[in-house]
Order: C-alpha cells, then structure tokens, then sequence
C-alpha cells in the first residue's frame, strides 16, 4: 500500500514538472540555416525522398560511421564479459510450445526480408540501416525465444559482419575520389526521384549499414544465449 | 522437455524432398511479401526477386515446417473453403462474445477441456490451434503431442469425444486435406 | 465508397470497445484473454479495412493487407503463449470453472515420473 | 456527414484504449496487465492507421508494421519468463 502511494505520487511530482512543457508549446515557425539548407538542396543535390536519410548518410556521414563503430565496440565488450561463466543453479527450463515453434519457423524468414525491405527503403520511407538491424535481430530474439537449442552459424554472422563494414568503409573512400568527399553519394547515377535505384549510392551504403548493425545485435543476443545455457 | 526435444529430431530428419519443397514455397511466400510492401516497377520486382532467393538460402537449415503443404486442385478448393467458414466463425465468435459481455448478468460456464487431433504437420495443427482462438468461445491453452487443451467459455460437453466433435472437427476436415 | 468505409471503421471501432470492456469484466485472466483476443482480432481488422476504403486513391493498401494478416496470424499466437505461461505459473481460475483438465493431466504426469 | 463518423469511430476506439488501461492498472497479476498491454497495442495500431488515412501520410503505415512486429516479440518474450523459459 506504502508502495503504491510513494508510486501515485512520483508520478504526480513528474506530471507537475511536465505540465508547463505542455502547456507553453510552440512549435518552430522557421528552420535554422543549417536546416534550411538541408531542406532546400537536400533532394536536388542527393535525390533522396526521405531527408533524415540523406542527412545521416551523406551529409554527416562520418558521424554514421563513429555510430557504428561504438555499435560495434558494444558488441565486442558484450562478448567479452559474457565469456563461458559456469552458473550454478541448472534448474531444467521449460520448453516452449509446438505452435509458437512452428509458428516461428514461419514467421522468421518472412520477418528477415521484412528487415531488409526497410534498410533497403531508407531513401524513400521513414526506414533505414539502424531500423532495419534492428527488426532483423527481432526476429532472431523470437527465434531464440521459441526454441533454446537454435543455433546460428558463427562464421557466416562474423563474414557478413567484417564484409560489410569493410565495403562500407571503401564505399566511403570511393566517393572521395570519384565524388567530391568521404561518403558522397554522387558517384552513381542519381536515377529518377522517387524509385528504388536513386539517390546515388544511399541504398547501397544504407544496405550495408544494415547488415552490420543486424549482424552485430544479432551476435550479442546470441552470446547472451550462451551465457544463459 | 526430453519427450519434446525426441519429437523435435524426428521432423527434422525427414527427407530432402520436403526441404526442397518447403524453400520454393518460402521463396513464393517472400515474393509476395515483396509485392505487397512495395509500388510496382520492374526494379522493385527484381529487387525482391533477389532478396527472397537471399533469405531462403540463408535460412535453408531451418525447419521444413511449409513442406507439409500439399499441392492438389483438391487442396486449393478446401483452402477457399476454409477462408469463408474461417470468416463465417470469426463473426460469430465476435457476435458471441458482445452478447456475453453486455449481458449484466454475465452468462459464463468456464473449464478447460482436453480435445484430440487428427492432424500431423506441424503448421497444419499452428493454423488449427490459431483457429480454435478466434472462433466462439474457445482459447488454445496448451498442446501436448496430438491433445489440445483448450479453454471453453460455456461448457457443452465434459467428454473428449464431444467436446473433439464440437470444436476441432469443423476446421479438421478442411486442414486435413489441405496439410495433411 | 467512403461512407461504406466510415459505417466499416465505425463497426471495428464499437468491436474494440466491446472486447476492452470484454477485459475490464471477465472474473479470470483466461476469460480476459477471450474477449480481448477475438473482439480485438476482428475490430482492427475492420477498422484497418475501412481506414483503407476510405481512401483508396492511397497507395498503401498492400501494406494494410499485409498488416491484417499479420495480426490474424501473430494475435492469437501470443495469446496461446500467455496463456500457457499463465496456467503453469498457477493463476486461479474463476470460481465459476468447472472443469480443468490440464491440471488433472499435469498431476498424473508428475505421480507417473515419481 | 463521413467526417463526423470518423470521429465518432476514433472517439470509440479512444476510450477502448481506456478501459484496457483502467485493467492494467487494476491487473491482480502480471499477466493480466500484459493481455491488457496486447489489446492497448492491437487498437493503437488501428489508430496509427487510422491517422494515415486521414493525414494522408502514408509513410506512418511503416511505423505501425514495425510496432505490431516488436509488440508480438515483447509479449512473447514476457511469457517466456513468465513461464521460467529463458
């Protein structure tokens, strides 16, 4: 009951200190230079429908790069620390159902081109490399939930992680010599705005942004099951 | 759990015809999904073309579970069959539970009732089970080998037999010629 | 065509309430489930058909199918998966239950093993 | 005329979402707050769609497949535990 009280009334103090936010909103009637920028050169130089897209990768791509090398850099310290610690207790855990493993044997591919529709669509809908990782590692979360025993093969989760962080890196180094700088995506045909084979090379560089990213949580959900079983 | 593991060895071991079956079948599944998310245009179709060759080689050690379907004119007429009385079942049960719920009296008999199946395939009894949820008054709670425990708002019959009569057997005709 | 698509979503709509009012009233969480379920299966399925009816100029309407579907699929299999982990976990059931052949099953498991 | 019964239909499913709440709140276990949690999900996806429709966005349709795909992994994965799986 005491518990319940100190709840209702944290919740009270935080709605109190929220409420002026609320209340004395006003949304931005102008963009700063830098936005407006952005905004208006932003589809005509790169031809990416989708600006946030165009941004992240080419306008502060490097910034992309530092993300995903931390992204990385958490992965590795995941699989560090959660290297073989014998447990004590091994109380048998209870398996899961038929119907949610057949089920998820169903549902598992079609949740993996779903991810790749998204990181594939970054330059045309609110998608994008991190999303889609992330949709792919759901899916292997509920992969993992269905069935202890699952096991995925290491070594092509570790080629395609160092295969696509490498040719990102080169797509990068590439735009620096036949574009104008690290990560420019002009030197492929912008295409036509709007279609699947536009804004340069933004699907390419967002497709391996998200196999990396994909590839990585990926291998931390699968070293946390390790460390379970 | 051991029990569980033993029956999970003997549906994978099946044969090779049914992995071969089961990926050209997730490969038409993946096209469609394709289709579905995306505007039509020859890059798009390519694109997905592509990508669904990719996944349903990446996933080719995974359970055969599509490899059950059986590819008969018999079977497709069964599955639009099956889609209608699915419908027809999921509006009754809709009509059903409003009518219990603004009732103020509240008119419920609840038990959980044990049911079997004739089914084999494992997406077969997936879809049976899914079934069961969304029609009138009943809710797969648990499965163990070929006995569905399902939870029944009101109560009809207290044997197995009836109860198998009442609930599994208007969806397991259709599902058996469909998967057999 | 949209005022079809108006009656449609208003339909799903009075389904959703009815199957949130369905949760609030049940005695037991697996007569919760039932309601919650089913009149949220079908209520969103009817609110996303008229949603999509309504604007059919909208290019998105492969994406809705593939919503829908994903819900009847999805919705009742992780309600069969809260339900089985509600019954193991032992959360009584209504007073009004009359039968429970699983846990009679269960108990005959266990003398068996012991 | 079609206008006021969209409202009157998001009005509906507004205080569907409500009640489901006022059960979450009320939940004598964790597992009745999560069913409530499943329903409050399910009707905010209609509605996100329903915004789409109406706001003309069509991009929001992404955002709704997404959530419903990480709605069903989280609620498996609480029974999961619930039940001592994982």
């Amino acid at each position: 009951m005491v518990k319940k009280i100190f709840i209702v009334i944290i919740l009270g103090f935080f709605a109190v200190m929220l409420l002026p936010l609320a209340k004395d909103f006003t949304p931005f009637q102008e963009l700063s230079p830098v936005a407006e920028k952005y905004v208006e050169d932003g589809p005509e130089e790169l031809g990416s429908a989708n600006l946030v897209t165009s941004v992240i990768v080419t306008y502060r791509g490097l910034d992309t790069l530092g993300e995903v090398a931390v992204l990385f850099i958490a992965a590795a310290g995941v699989g560090f620390f959660l290297r073989k610690e014998e447990k004590g207790d091994k109380t048998p855990k209870r398996g899961s159902s038929q119907i949610l493993q057949s089920g998820t044997a169903f549902l598992f591919p079609l949740i993996l081109a779903f991810g790749v529709y998204i990181f594939l669509h970054g330059h045309l809908t609110p998608g994008g490399g991190f999303q889609g990782g992330v949709v792919i590692a759901s899916g292997m979360v509920l992969l993992l939930l269905s069935s202890a025993s699952a096991k995925i093969n290491e070594n092509v989760l570790h080629l395609v992680e160092s295969l696509s962080g490498a040719s990102y890196v080169a797509i990068g180094i590439l735009g620096l010599v036949l574009a104008t700088g690290f990560l420019d995506n002009r030197f492929l045909d912008l295409g036509e705005f709007g279609t699947l084979l536009s804004a340069g090379a933004i699907p390419l560089i967002y497709s391996f942004i998200g196999l990396k990213v994909g590839a990585e949580l990926v291998g931390i959900v699968n070293n946390m099951q390790k460390d379970q079983s | 759990m051991i029990k569980i593991q033993i029956k999970i060895k003997t549906y994978t071991e099946s044969g090779a015809m049914k992995r071969f079956k089961h990926t050209v079948l997730l490969f038409l599944f993946l096209v469609l999904l394709w289709a579905l998310l995306t505007p039509h245009n020859m890059q798009e179709i390519w694109a997905g073309v592509a990508v669904s060759a990719l996944v349903a080689l990446f996933t080719l050690r995974m359970d055969p579970v599509l490899g059950d379907l059986k590819l008969t004119p018999k079977s497709f007429l069964y599955l639009l069959i099956y889609i209608f009385v699915f419908i027809k079942e999921l509006v009754i049960s809709n009509l059903d539970v409003a009518r219990r719920v603004v009732d103020p009296k509240l008119p419920i008999k609840p038990g959980i009732v044990k049911v079997k199946t004739k089914l084999n395939s494992r997406i077969g009894r997936t879809i049976l089970a899914n079934s069961i949820t969304l029609t009138p008054g009943t809710l797969t709670v648990d499965i163990k080998d070929e006995y569905l425990y399902i939870h029944w708002i009101e109560i009809k019959h207290d044997d197995l037999e009836g109860a198998t009569k009442d609930i599994v057997q208007k969806f397991e005709k259709y599902l058996e010629v469909i998967f057999g | 065509m949209e005022l079809a698509g108006a009656i449609i979503t208003l339909i799903g709509s009075i389904f959703l309430f009815l199957g949130a009012l369905g949760l609030l009233r049940m005695p037991d969480i697996f007569n919760r489930m039932q309601a919650g379920t089913k009149a949220t299966t079908l209520g969103s399925i009817l609110f996303l058909t008229g949603s999509a009816m309504a604007h059919a100029e909208c290019t998105c309407t492969g994406k809705i199918v593939i919503l829908i579907l994903f819900i009847i699929f999805t919705n009742p299999l992780s309600s069969h998966a809260l339900a089985r982990a509600a019954h193991f976990i032992g959360i009584p059931l209504a007073k009004k239950t009359v039968k429970d052949d699983l846990a009679e099953d269960e108990k005959k498991e266990e003398g068996g093993q012991l | 005329m079609v206008n006021i019964i969209y409202q009157i239909a998001g009005a509906i499913a507004l205080a569907a979402i409500l009640l489901a709440f006022i059960r979450m709140i009320k939940g004598p276990t964790a597992a009745d707050r999560v069913v409530a949690l499943d329903a409050m999900t399910i009707i905010s996806i209609s509605l996100i769609i329903f915004l789409a429709a109406t706001l003309q966005r069509v991009i929001y349709i992404d955002i709704a497949l997404v959530y419903g795909l990480i709605s069903f992994v989280g609620i498996v994965a609480i029974a999961r535990y619930l039940e001592r799986g994982i």
